[in-house]
């Protein structure tokens, strides 16, 4: 293993991010590593502003009856930010927009993504949608993220802005999954084949064709909300002779696959850290592979399970309950894999190892409760409570949310050329680590409970699980707070350089300076060997 | 183990960047297949509202065929004509450009922009009519009550298809129109003739859909 | 999966002299013109009788032919590669997953009667 | 098996135990065994020394990745049976069900059962038999949940659905609605209480005050309503205006509205003010003072009412009526505090007595006798004590603490309304009605 041939080239002083300077230079590039930081200070924000409800929310929920918010108003209006927020203007710009945008060239040899301009645009379409939703906020929407008719038809807060906003960060979600879907097509360097391909590209494949064919869905489902609004087109309510469920199948058709388009990326970055850390290759490639893009597809045929109790046929349920467990399969068949990749390993424990494995135990969690609410019968039972809601944050912020710490981890001596101190971060993973499941256990037992979600206040009996449950929020935002903090300060005061391969990895983008150049790579690299090469063959 | 050999391809150093961030057929096929997966993008936009069709269809087949005869038959069939031309007319520039006949290119695109126009003429003189009937968003004439459904639908789906002909159209002047006037396009250099026309088609494949969905059967 | 793994070309294998796609000529759009007009005229015609919901299934296989015209052929369709035609088809693919999956719950739903609490207080 | 749901209410509760516990342990056993097999790993082949040790390059295991996709698959399609199994039962009611008429609507749940009977937040069923709820909203999605019951539906409107269970217990049970509706989303709760057959059957056939309203001809059964839904505080018989419109010759009345449309006091009209009072307010009075009818009054009622309307040419004698007090700055006039709280009681224009009795009735709401000091039940199922405190938010809030058994339908008008001084007065009349 050497990057010798390249060393020759390299100048480690002249890079993407200081080749040019100024704001502008930064506001106006195209170069998909720069974009990458434009996507990930604006998403941040919108992290700390959905961290910050969730907070006050679960301050509020600590106790019985009403305690700091005053008006259940205002806490519908919290987690419907917090909702809106996290979805729409973090979690899905989230993986695919930072570290997608940043590593998908750099993994597969290219110079830059297929359509640079767009690139930049659809950042700039995404700022545009962050701004009309923060105008909504103005007179907060209070329907919940999921905006059901008739209460998002009927209420008199700025759903029709706040929908807009969707659809147009939605738009954005789509040029993204096209750039990418073209670039991997199209500039896949000389030897780069599709069977080379790192898993993380294989996940952001997958991700765009989701983002890309799902996303004009609930764009037109959301427009239609809106004509209702304006002019009562009569397709959503009832009173109108409109279908309340109807809005829900199409909100649905693209809110299930959504959920892929969170975890997949994530999926794919796990399956990156962990034969680096073990120095074995990944076991199962082809499979892991195959079941990224089963799960995309399957993802969209089992929509209806977010609607046993919604009043649709029993027929309907039944079908999509039976399809759903399609989607346990390749799931379970990834967590096999990255399991029986660490035999016989060398395994070392960076902070990108911990949270990799961590999300390997909150996976699990949020794959198995994720089995109840497939099943018919016991889905009744916990549709709508706490159990959802636990299970929902175990996918996504066990999932996603740490799959993007994980990756800001791993590849941060990559991004920024610089080496975090690696006891603040484990500390930081300790925290938060503990802190979400201390936040989200005591929440499937409520769900057991059969406390509701969406409630501003609840019966007595119910509080001494809610308290634990707020002091362990508090704890997770400490931890993410203490690990964006350590990460951004490393950054801009940290002293250690990071080698072009601090981790010693055989995928391409470890291969070019750190920080890259502003064309990733100093001459054009010629693949020849799979992305995780690592071990020895036995020659039996 | 073997080297992650990384050798000096083919880029002389110190190229501007992005000049020769791909070459000419990479290129042209990303571009392609960049439009064609937005069309796909536009197609489902318009499924939503085809799926909603269907199922308020299902619910109120009565008042839907009674809703789909008030509206003017014939307009509808003269815009399909209309778009159909047009459709034609901008497939016949980009053989023009690949024949490198720019003239021809601005000629058959001012046809599709003049189909476009006269589309809207009548797209605009169906709403007025519609209107003057008690039949369109916020002036609903009771009596129609029961065509709401159908309506709301038609004027989504055909007020979607519109905006769809004027950016269409607009794309069609910018990437075709004005620079064929300065013979750009070749047979090497084409692409943004043929990316506008693929965007007027899909204006024109929607239609196929949405007139006999609202004018005839209903 | 299995397709060409060289990258740097179109995956366009019908490169034509010059150009980079193939050119078709006038005449065969002017053909499919006269087709597609055709065509409409049958869809009217068709709309006048009534075949009950025969009907719609017609209007919709003969719209079905004319888009399927319009996508070979004026939109080039017919000449490219198979990672295009499968983007041409995702759409039309989901599409009928839409509205079959809709159609798994609309038609099967419970017709509970409509008691009681009219018929009761009359 | 593990008992983790709680309390099991219905004949097939057991069922969704019995698959949510095998599940558990399904899922329990994969997690410990994964994450096991994973630790023990990083333990056993963990990096020694900070260098690294020869691994194999083993790429994958063609036995293996079969077992473990056939094995999942075989998992899956055994639990996906038991959810099915469960579900089954679930959704298919005996022919024989009781059937009972449910609507919800911001926020509170309505129950009618087949004999005319009718009750709010509170649905009581008799034990061992099965009952089916036909469901629908009047205004946005609900859903009825009842956990010891297991079951679980929307409520949708414009349409209906159902669920039914079959109680296999006495006692009382609470009910969600577990589809956010809005404010008091999480306010919108029942009671579900199970009755042995013969009480029940006691408590459906004590029908005597709807009996003897249907008897009556429609107009006297309006003339008994317009006292009984307390009408009468707000609109007179004689011509006199009040908090509302007077009733004298309302019927086909011809006027203008606040909005400067005129109007035809029609029947239309009357249903829709009495259900929506919002939507067209005669010029001159103001909106926001009538709670809406909607769910408390039944067709049959509101026709009588229109009825009685008719009949209204002032020679009408109010038998029960309340003498009120000429409206007065009520302030100024009394004496003692409690007197001027009494005097905001009957003032017309706060209209307290519409829905608050003084000799203990029931009423739209609690009555104010005892009420001082009273312990009251909400309708969250928490107790509360009425003290001053209380009294001052019930009147400025009236939705945050709903006492259970009654509807939140009180106005939130009075504050900015009604003074703190106001409210003082009023709870020194509330301590004299012992």
């Amino acid at each position: 293993m050497s990057a010798h041939a390249s060393t020759a080239h390299g100048n480690d002083e002249v890079n993407y991010l200081n080749w040019k300077t100024g704001i502008w230079s930064w506001l106006t590039s195209t170069d998909h590593k720069r974009i990458c930081f434009l996507y990930l200070f604006a998403i941040m924000i919108f992290f700390i502003g959905g961290g910050i409800a969730a907070l006050i929310m679960r301050t509020e929920l600590a106790f019985a009856g009403p305690t700091i918010i005053k008006d259940p108003h205002l806490y519908n209006i919290l987690f419907t930010m917090h909702g809106v927020f996290m979805i729409f203007l973090f979690v899905v710009p989230g993986i695919p927009a930072t570290l997608g945008n940043f590593l998908i060239p750099l993994m597969i040899g290219a110079k830059d993504v297929a359509f640079p301009r767009l690139n930049l645009f659809s950042f700039y379409v995404y700022v545009i949608g962050a701004l009309i939703g923060g105008y909504a906020m103005l007179n907060p929407v209070d329907t919940g993220w999921t905006f059901y008719a008739p209460y998002s038809t009927t209420t008199n807060t700025s759903v029709s802005l706040m929908v807009f906003a969707a659809f147009v960060l939605g738009f954005s979600s789509i040029l993204t999954g096209l750039n990418f879907i073209v670039t991997i097509h199209q500039l896949r360097a000389p030897g780069m084949t599709w069977m080379r391909l790192p898993v993380f590209v294989w996940a952001s494949y997958a991700t765009a064709v989701i983002q890309t064919v799902a996303t004009p869905v609930v764009g037109m489902t959301l427009l239609l909300v809106i004509a209702e609004r304006a002019f009562g087109a009569g397709i959503f309510d009832p009173t109108k002779g409109g279908d309340p469920v109807l809005m829900e199948h199409l909100f649905w058709f693209y809110s299930h696959p959504v959920v892929y388009i969170m975890v997949l990326p994530a999926f794919g970055v796990v399956g990156e850290i962990i034969p680096v850390f073990s120095r074995k290759p990944l076991f199962g490639y082809k499979m892991v592979v195959i079941s990224s893009m089963a799960i995309a597809a399957v993802g969209f045929i089992v929509w209806a399970h977010h609607m046993f109790v919604a009043g649709i046929s029993d027929f309907s349920a039944k079908f999509f309950s039976i399809v759903t467990f399609l989607v346990a399969i390749p799931t379970a068949v990834k967590v096999f894999n990255w399991v029986s990749t660490m035999y016989k390993g060398s395994i070392s424990f960076k902070t990108p190892m911990l949270y990799a494995m961590a999300f390997v135990f909150l996976f699990m969690v949020a794959g198995t409760t994720g089995i109840y609410l497939a099943m018919l019968g016991v889905d009744v039972y916990y549709h709508d409570t706490y159990f959802v809601v636990a299970h929902f944050h175990y996918t996504i912020q066990g999932g996603a949310v740490i799959g993007l710490i994980a990756a800001l981890h791993f590849w941060f001596p990559k991004m920024t050329g610089k080496i975090y101190s690696e006891r603040m971060a484990r500390i930081a993973f300790a925290f938060l680590f503990f802190g979400f499941n201390l936040t989200f256990i005591p929440q499937f037992i409520l769900g057991m409970d059969g406390m509701p979600r969406r409630y501003y206040d609840y019966p007595v009996q119910y509080q001494t699980l809610h308290t634990i449950s707020t002091i362990g929020a508090y704890l997770n935002g400490f931890g993410y707070t203490f690990a964006l903090v350590n990460l951004l300060w490393t950054a801009k005061f940290g002293k250690v350089k990071a080698p072009r391969n601090p981790y010693n990895s055989t995928s391409l983008e470890w291969q070019t300076a750190s920080p890259p150049v502003h064309e990733n790579f100093e001459t054009t690299p010629v693949v020849d060997h799979d992305p995780y090469n690592y071990g020895t063959h036995s020659h039996a | 183990m073997s080297n992650a050999a990384i050798v000096d391809h083919n880029v002389p150093p110190g190229e501007p960047p992005h000049i020769h961030h791909m070459d000419t057929p990479t290129a042209y096929g990303a571009a392609k297949l960049g439009m064609w997966l937005f069309l796909a993008t536009e197609i489902l936009l318009f499924a939503v509202m085809f799926c909603s069709f269907a199922i308020m269809r299902y619910y109120h087949l009565h008042e839907f065929h009674e809703a789909s005869h008030h509206l003017d038959l014939r307009a509808g069939a003269l815009n399909t004509a209309i778009l159909l031309f047009s459709s034609y007319t901008a497939a016949v520039a980009v053989t023009k450009a690949q024949m490198g006949d720019n003239r021809g290119v601005v000629k058959n695109f001012t046809y599709s922009l003049l189909c476009g126009f006269g589309f809207l003429i009548v797209k605009s003189y169906e709403y007025t009519h519609k209107a003057h009937e008690g039949m369109f968003p916020f002036v609903w004439n009771s009596d129609f009550y029961h065509y709401k459904n159908f309506l709301g639908l038609y004027f989504c789906m055909t007020g979607l298809h519109a905006l769809h002909v004027i950016i269409g159209m607009a794309i069609m002047f910018w990437y075709g129109i004005r620079p064929a006037r300065n013979n750009r396009f070749s047979g090497k250099y084409y692409t943004p003739v043929e990316l506008s026309a693929l965007y007027w088609h899909l204006v024109d494949l929607i239609w196929i859909y949405l007139f006999p969905l609202l004018y005839l059967v209903g | 999966m299995a397709h060409s793994h060289d990258h740097s070309h179109s995956g366009d294998g019908h490169s034509h002299g010059d150009t980079l796609g193939h050119v078709v000529p006038v005449k065969t759009f002017a053909k499919v013109l006269g087709a597609l007009l055709v065509l409409t005229i049958i869809t009217v015609a068709a709309a006048k009788i009534d075949m009950g919901k025969w009907n719609i299934v017609g209007a919709m296989v003969i719209a079905s032919i004319k888009a399927s015209l319009v996508i070979l052929v004026f939109m080039h369709g017919k000449y490219e590669n198979k990672i295009i035609w499968t983007y041409i088809l995702i759409p039309f693919i989901l599409l009928a997953i839409m509205i079959g999956g809709v159609f798994t719950d609309d038609p099967f739903r419970d017709r509970i009667q409509h008691f009681k609490v009219t018929e009761q207080a009359k | 098996m593990l008992g983790l749901l709680g309390e099991q209410g219905s004949d097939f509760a057991h069922k969704v135990d019995y698959a949510h516990d095998v599940v558990t342990i399904i899922s329990v056993v994969c997690t410990v065994l994964i994450v096991g097999v994973m630790l023990y790993f990083a333990v056993i082949y963990r990096q020694r020394n900070g260098k690294d040790h020869e691994t194999p390059a083993i790429e994958g295991n063609n036995t293996l990745e079969v077992i473990w996709t056939v094995f999942p698959t075989l998992v899956c399609i055994w639990v996906a049976w038991l959810g099915y199994d469960s579900f089954v039962d679930l959704r298919t009611p005996p022919a024989n069900a009781m059937e009972v008429n449910v609507t919800g609507r911001k926020w509170a749940w309505d129950f009618q059962y087949s004999n005319g009977k009718k009750t709010t937040s509170e649905l009581v069923v008799p034990v061992g038999e099965p009952v089916k709820l036909i469901m629908t909203s009047r205004d946005v999605l609900h859903s009825f949940f009842v956990p010891v019951m297991r079951t679980k539906m929307d409520v949708i409107p414009g349409r209906y659905t159902q669920e039914w269970f079959r109680p296999i217990k006495t006692g009382d049970f609470q009910v969600f609605c577990t589809e956010y509706c809005g404010n008091e989303h999480s306010k919108m709760m029942a009671r579900l209480k199970v009755l042995p057959r013969a009480e029940f059957e006691r408590w459906l056939a004590d029908d005597s005050e709807a009996k003897k309203l249907a008897a009556m001809k429609p107009s006297d059964m309006g003339k008994q309503l317009y006292v009984a839904k307390s009408c009468n505080t707000c609109h007179s018989l004689d011509g006199s205006p009040k908090v509302g419109p007077s009733w004298l010759k309302l019927y086909n009345r011809q006027g203008t509205l606040t909005n400067g449309q005129s109007y035809v006091a029609d029947h239309n009209y009357i249903k829709e003010s009495i259900l929506n009072p919002s939507a067209k307010i005669v010029s001159g009075y103001s909106a926001g003072m009538m709670p809406s009818y909607d769910g408390q009054i039944s067709d049959v009622e509101i026709e009588s009412i229109i009825e009685f309307i008719k009949t209204v040419d002032g020679s009408q004698k109010i038998e029960p009526e309340v003498t009120l007090p000429k409206r007065q700055d009520a302030g100024a006039s009394a004496a003692s505090p409690a007197d001027r709280g009494k005097a905001l009681f009957q003032d017309s224009a706060n209209a307290c007595s519409g829905c608050h009795s003084i000799d203990g009735s029931r009423m739209s709401g609690p009555s104010f006798k005892g009420l001082w000091g009273r312990k009251e039940k909400l309708a969250d199922g928490t107790e509360v004590s009425v003290d001053a405190a209380y009294i001052k938010e019930s009147i400025w809030k009236p939705q945050a603490k709903v006492v259970a058994g009654y509807p939140p339908i009180m106005p939130g008008i009075y504050e900015g309304k009604l003074s703190e001084e106001n409210i003082n007065d009023i709870i020194e009349y509330i301590k004299t009605l012992q």
